[in-house]
């Protein structure tokens, strides 16, 4: 059988050491978007590492890390206009800080809290979507609502590398190419499904390749690698927004952490791949560059990791004083009006009042 | 403002019209809808009146279909989305339980979805397999969702403009073997119809009859039947399954003291024992005979040839009332 | 043969280790089933044990997983489906409804489909959204499924043996609440315990309690502390949900006339109404109170913060059976 | 944005007019073969159209016709061996008829009666499936059973291009091409899903790249050329068949008939495009290279009608002389054994025996 060829570009500028191994692009010249990046993972890396202490210390459940792959959420979060529309996916930290979530916003919404996802700061983007590859059919809609409306934005829909399996995020590519929907779709391809990895997911060489089959554009870039990161989403985005259509970008990275708190990825995951992987991850390598390029030092380090716990600390404070919702909240944003029936429901529950505490702890 | 006589699907498309053109955020969306106007004409000419950005074929996908509706209502449009059939409306379910459903809930109101999904549901038109399905009972069960299904055009139209300006998701289900079936003058003035009210069609002090969708036919033709041997039937059409409006129900039943549920549907978990449920519950003191369910049986639908034995007549209708008003 | 003390789910996978070794045609399969043993251990040692072949680790594909085993059952293997989440099963709908469901009737048993899909459910285990759902009821309703839920370990073991020799296609829902809440010698001799068949738990002629999955935990602590004030429960552990063994549930209403029905899933359209139904119909005249539903209300399970306002305690099982005793 | 270049191979040998465009493969040197193929076609049309004529006179109920597409499954119903399995959509008659469907079978089918898809001889083939694409999730299980069992067999899947778009068709593909598992997809792509055109399906310049998604072999052929579709099936079957994965092949076909008997194709559908596509049709091209090549006369042709005839004529009698099932049979199939609930519903149908004769006819 002919196996038609097909290649896939892959975008890098930074090697795993930090030094460049192409021409870097112009913006670069000026550091500000790159001490931006910077800042911003290393915030969400202490973000990420209070939550695991708090879910550990029982103040808080289940949690996904995105310890390793805070470069992508980072570029796009920041590359992403007031009037684009996020779609993440629950790695997302990074890119939702930038959007309008803040700190506590994270804490609410992993200790269990609805509320988590109700700031309106958060705009239009969408919150944390659980069922995986289900929020590629809800980024196709807003697009397809920007269409309808004659405007000249983006979607950009995140998802994992299990994600691209699944028929929601193929149906969805299928359609943001036949109607040129205003989307990039970004595969953060972490090399592993929970306990499955990569090759068990999708028999082809690259996971940017479907976007083929929708007749997409599509590239893999070092997702570790801000400046290649930089380029892929700039350039889709720009091209969504002026009417030129969606774009796949599938960023290699690797998911440093357990899946969850709930998991023990030394069950499935060989010691020898992690160590591999802890070489190549983004903040280092970014700041790295920094250095060498007398961006950075030892002194502007301190100040941040200063002045990133001192937030972290204070959202924290926010989200274990933040009280109880009142049990009239479970019912009353069902519908826009409650319906009779569910009223006496409610009322049954306000009278009720207690309840069993549950024990155990989720196995996710 | 016409007031020719049309039927339960034109008047559907009279509603889709009316709404289209006084709301610029109602969109219209499914496989067929476009050009071919529906398989069954309820789309008809709107493409050509509102043009293809806001009326969408789409690929052939009912996932996509529901999830596009989800993501276009949270920025303020008001998709209505055709499924063809109901029996193709599973592929949705994910995308209508798990967040249409729950969106408004998830985010505390930042976000909501202010979508109508429409499908024709019921057997009796000598269709193939799959197209014949009642599961109205599936969409019930979920909080956040609404169910409402018409029975007659002026009930099509007003409770399917009701259902366009619900700020939440609504499950609209025309009962197709009633499509074309009587025709009633539709004033096209923009009334809508109350959703999460039942509509009292007769009233009648020996017996509550409680259906929906294509069996209010039969149910009508029973309680003619019945009329002429002197027994005068309540016949309640539910239209809105969920939230349900038991207010009603009960308030007959308590007169009568007698009730007969009758739906299409599989008997077991069906909707009609959710109302049984609570009907032989709280008018316990005023029963007179135990609540009766005429339905479907727990079978799959059986193909066309054999579909008449599956179906209720408005005989089996009337035996059911009288062994329930002959009970002692 | 092993009697050592095990927990529900070393049950299940104890059932899975059983069938595996003694009919080449039971496969597993699922996301994470294979080298992670399943993110609640379930299918743990089981790759190990029978290889790649055997036990695997699918893309991440709810459809697809359906889809497959049904291709597998028609060929004469008996694949066993891991869901990983009840609150992820709805993808797999139209494969299990439209399908699994019907090849059997649809091909007048040329082909059939004899799986089995396990999922976890149910809420208390302070999981994320999506991870706490009970939707028991959207399956039962489907003719030609069977739906099962067992509540302890010995159970699990005999009705997963049941399911995966059932010649047709069974729903197999864990109450993952009490996966690890009681240890029981579970002798490992692949003994089935009967599907569509209600075990009664305790004998009581005052009042009967209907409940199944992690409900009759509470349940069993709410008779002990009846028993206390000196009023005899009837407790009765539906077990299997389709086909619903009524008589069981009716012989003891009839002795005891008075019944409550106790479940986590939402109320409207549950399975409680179902049962509700038939004992208020069936045992319309041994019935001394109306028949109680003591249900999660008609909301999405909050999330974890406030799932203990959903969830059922013993004090209000208590406190229902009470009322429904007081009943005059 | 680089789009990837993607050079999809299409593979042709004979040209509208039945003029070979390329080197004959060497089997077309012994005839019988292809004189199969076209008094398979012909018997085919006739049943077909039999089929719409008993439509019409309200002996049988909505029916979709395969006029014009003839070809593709009729070569694979010759191609796939005892025990590969077939897993059809509703237009392959002319491939059930070769799997052990007899024509009454068919009428059966499509006349309401569950008995149509029961018959022995049907083996392990799959029945018509009505959800769209969802037969491709039941083909990669029997693919994998075949696997598992190590069996040297293929699974067939045929769907239209509008399954193309649907989850399940593309979670299929991927499974197929990371598990390689011995199947071949057909989309048989007659260039309308009902109404919506192929060019409003898909955004892809073939469907047959979807493929390339899974990373899989992929080809499209002239789906009216018998010979090319030989070529592609035969060896995709063979490549499945030891062990080699699974194969996309896409047949570029025509839909010369209305949907089904419920639809009217004017509504949407330009006559000029349908009056170009009866110039491509399958059996007139073969039937001219038969004839320029001295395999084929009128007298064959004549016979071939009067056989065909003869053979349908006998079909629809035993079809109309089926008696109906018994009631029972509505509720023996659910369950191996039937439950005690639904045998008491079982006997109250028994009872009640007369019911409504319903009177529309269907709409699709
Ligand atoms: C539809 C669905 N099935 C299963 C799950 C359980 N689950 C949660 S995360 C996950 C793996 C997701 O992998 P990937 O898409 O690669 O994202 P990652 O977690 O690696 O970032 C699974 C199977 C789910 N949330 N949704
Ligand atoms: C899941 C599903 N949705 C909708 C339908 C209604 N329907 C029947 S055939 C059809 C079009 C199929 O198009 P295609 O796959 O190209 O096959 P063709 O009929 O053209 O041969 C549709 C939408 C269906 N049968 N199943
Ligand atoms: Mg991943
Ligand atoms: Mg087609």
């Amino acid at each position: 059988m002919i196996t038609p060829r097909v290649e896939v570009p892959f975008l890098q500028y930074l090697d795993e050491k930090g030094a460049p191994i192409a021409p870097l692009p112009d913006w670069t010249a000026n550091p500000d978007i790159l001490l931006h990046y910077y800042r911003q993972m290393v915030l969400a890396r202490v973000v990420d590492q209070k939550a695991i202490a708090l879910q550990r210390t029982g103040q808080m459940g289940t949690y996904p890390s995105c310890m390793g792959q805070e470069a992508v959420s980072t570029v796009f979060g920041h590359l992403l206009q007031h009037d684009d529309v996020l779609v993440p996916y629950y790695r997302d930290v990074p890119g939702q800080l930038q959007r309008g979530m803040e700190i506590e916003d994270i804490y609410l919404y992993w200790g269990g809290d609805e509320r988590g996802s109700a700031r309106p700061s958060q705009r239009k983007d969408f919150p944390n979507c659980v069922p995986i590859a289900t929020q590629a059919g809800h980024a196709a809609g807003i697009a397809t609502a920007m269409r309808i409306r004659n405007q000249h934005n983006a979607v950009l829909c995140s998802c994992g590398d299990g994600a691209t399996s699944k028929g929601d995020f193929l149906e969805a590519l299928n359609l943001a190419g036949v109607w040129q929907l205003p989307m990039v779709f970004i595969i953060n391809n972490n090399q592993w499904a929970i306990s499955v990895p990569r090759k068990l997911q999708c028999g082809a060489p690259t996971l940017a390749q479907k976007g083929i089959a929708a007749g997409l554009p599509c590239v893999q870039v070092d997702g570790n690698d801000v400046i290649a990161l930089h380029e892929a989403i700039d350039q889709a985005l720009q091209h969504a927004r002026c009417g030129k259509g969606a774009t796949v970008i599938e960023a290699i990275t690797y998911r440093l952490s357990d899946h969850t708190t709930a998991d023990d990825a030394t069950r499935y995951r060989p010691s020898e791949e992690l160590k591999q992987a802890w070489l190549k991850e983004p903040i280092k390598r970014l700041q790295t560059w920094l250095h060498q390029n007398d961006h950075w030092d030892e002194g502007k380090e301190q100040q941040l990791q200063e002045e990133a716990s001192a937030k972290v600390q204070k959202a924290v404070e926010n989200y274990l004083n933040t009280p109880h919702q009142p049990i009239s909240e479970l019912f009353d944003y069902h519908y826009a009006e409650i319906p009779p029936g569910l009223e006496s429901q409610k009322e049954e529950a306000l009278s009720r009042m207690t309840g069993q505490a549950a024990g155990q702890e989720s196995s996710i | 403002m016409s007031e020719q006589r049309i039927t339960l699907v034109e008047a559907v498309n009279q509603a889709l019209h009316y709404s289209m053109t006084h709301d610029d955020n109602v969109v219209v969306l499914g496989e067929d809808v476009g050009t071919n106007g529906g398989v069954f004409r309820a789309t008809v000419d709107l493409k050509e009146k509102f043009g293809l950005k806001r009326v969408m074929d789409t690929p052939l996908a009912e996932t996509l279909i529901a999830g596009i509706s989800i993501g276009m209502a949270s920025q303020g449009l008001k998709p209505v989305a055709e499924i063809q059939f109901m029996g193709f409306i599973f592929a949705a379910y994910e995308q209508m339980i798990s967040h249409a459903a729950r969106m408004r809930n998830r985010t505390r109101g930042r976000l909501t979805c202010p979508m109508v999904m429409r499908a024709p549901f019921g057997g009796g038109i000598h269709a193939p397999e799959h197209h014949s399905e009642s599961t109205e009972a599936l969409l019930a069960h979920i909080p956040g969702l609404k169910v409402v299904m018409p029975s007659s055009p002026r009930r099509a139209y007003g409770l399917l403009l009701a259902a366009i300006n619900d700020p939440d998701p609504v499950i609209f289900l025309e009962p197709k073997r009633i499509y074309r079936a009587v025709k009633q003058p539709v004033p096209d003035d923009g009334k809508e119809l109350p959703i999460g009210t039942c509509f009292t069609l007769k009233q009648g002090d020996d017996i509550t009859l409680v259906t929906w969708g294509a069996c209010v036919k039969e149910t009508l033709e029973a309680w003619q039947q019945l009329k002429q041997e002197g027994i005068n039937a309540e016949v309640i059409d539910v239209a809105t399954i969920k939230p349900l409006d038991m207010d009603t129900i009960l308030a007959s039943v308590s007169r009568t003291g007698r009730c007969v549920i009758i739906h299409e549907a599989a008997r077991s978990f069906g909707v009609g024992a959710e109302i049984a449920a609570e009907v032989s519950s709280q008018a316990f003191l005023s029963l007179e005979a135990p609540v009766r369910r005429l339905t479907g049986y727990d079978i799959t639908m059986p193909y066309y040839r054999m579909e008449h034995h599956y179906l209720l007549s408005s005989k089996d209708i009337v035996q059911a009332a009288k062994e329930t008003l002959e009970y002692q």
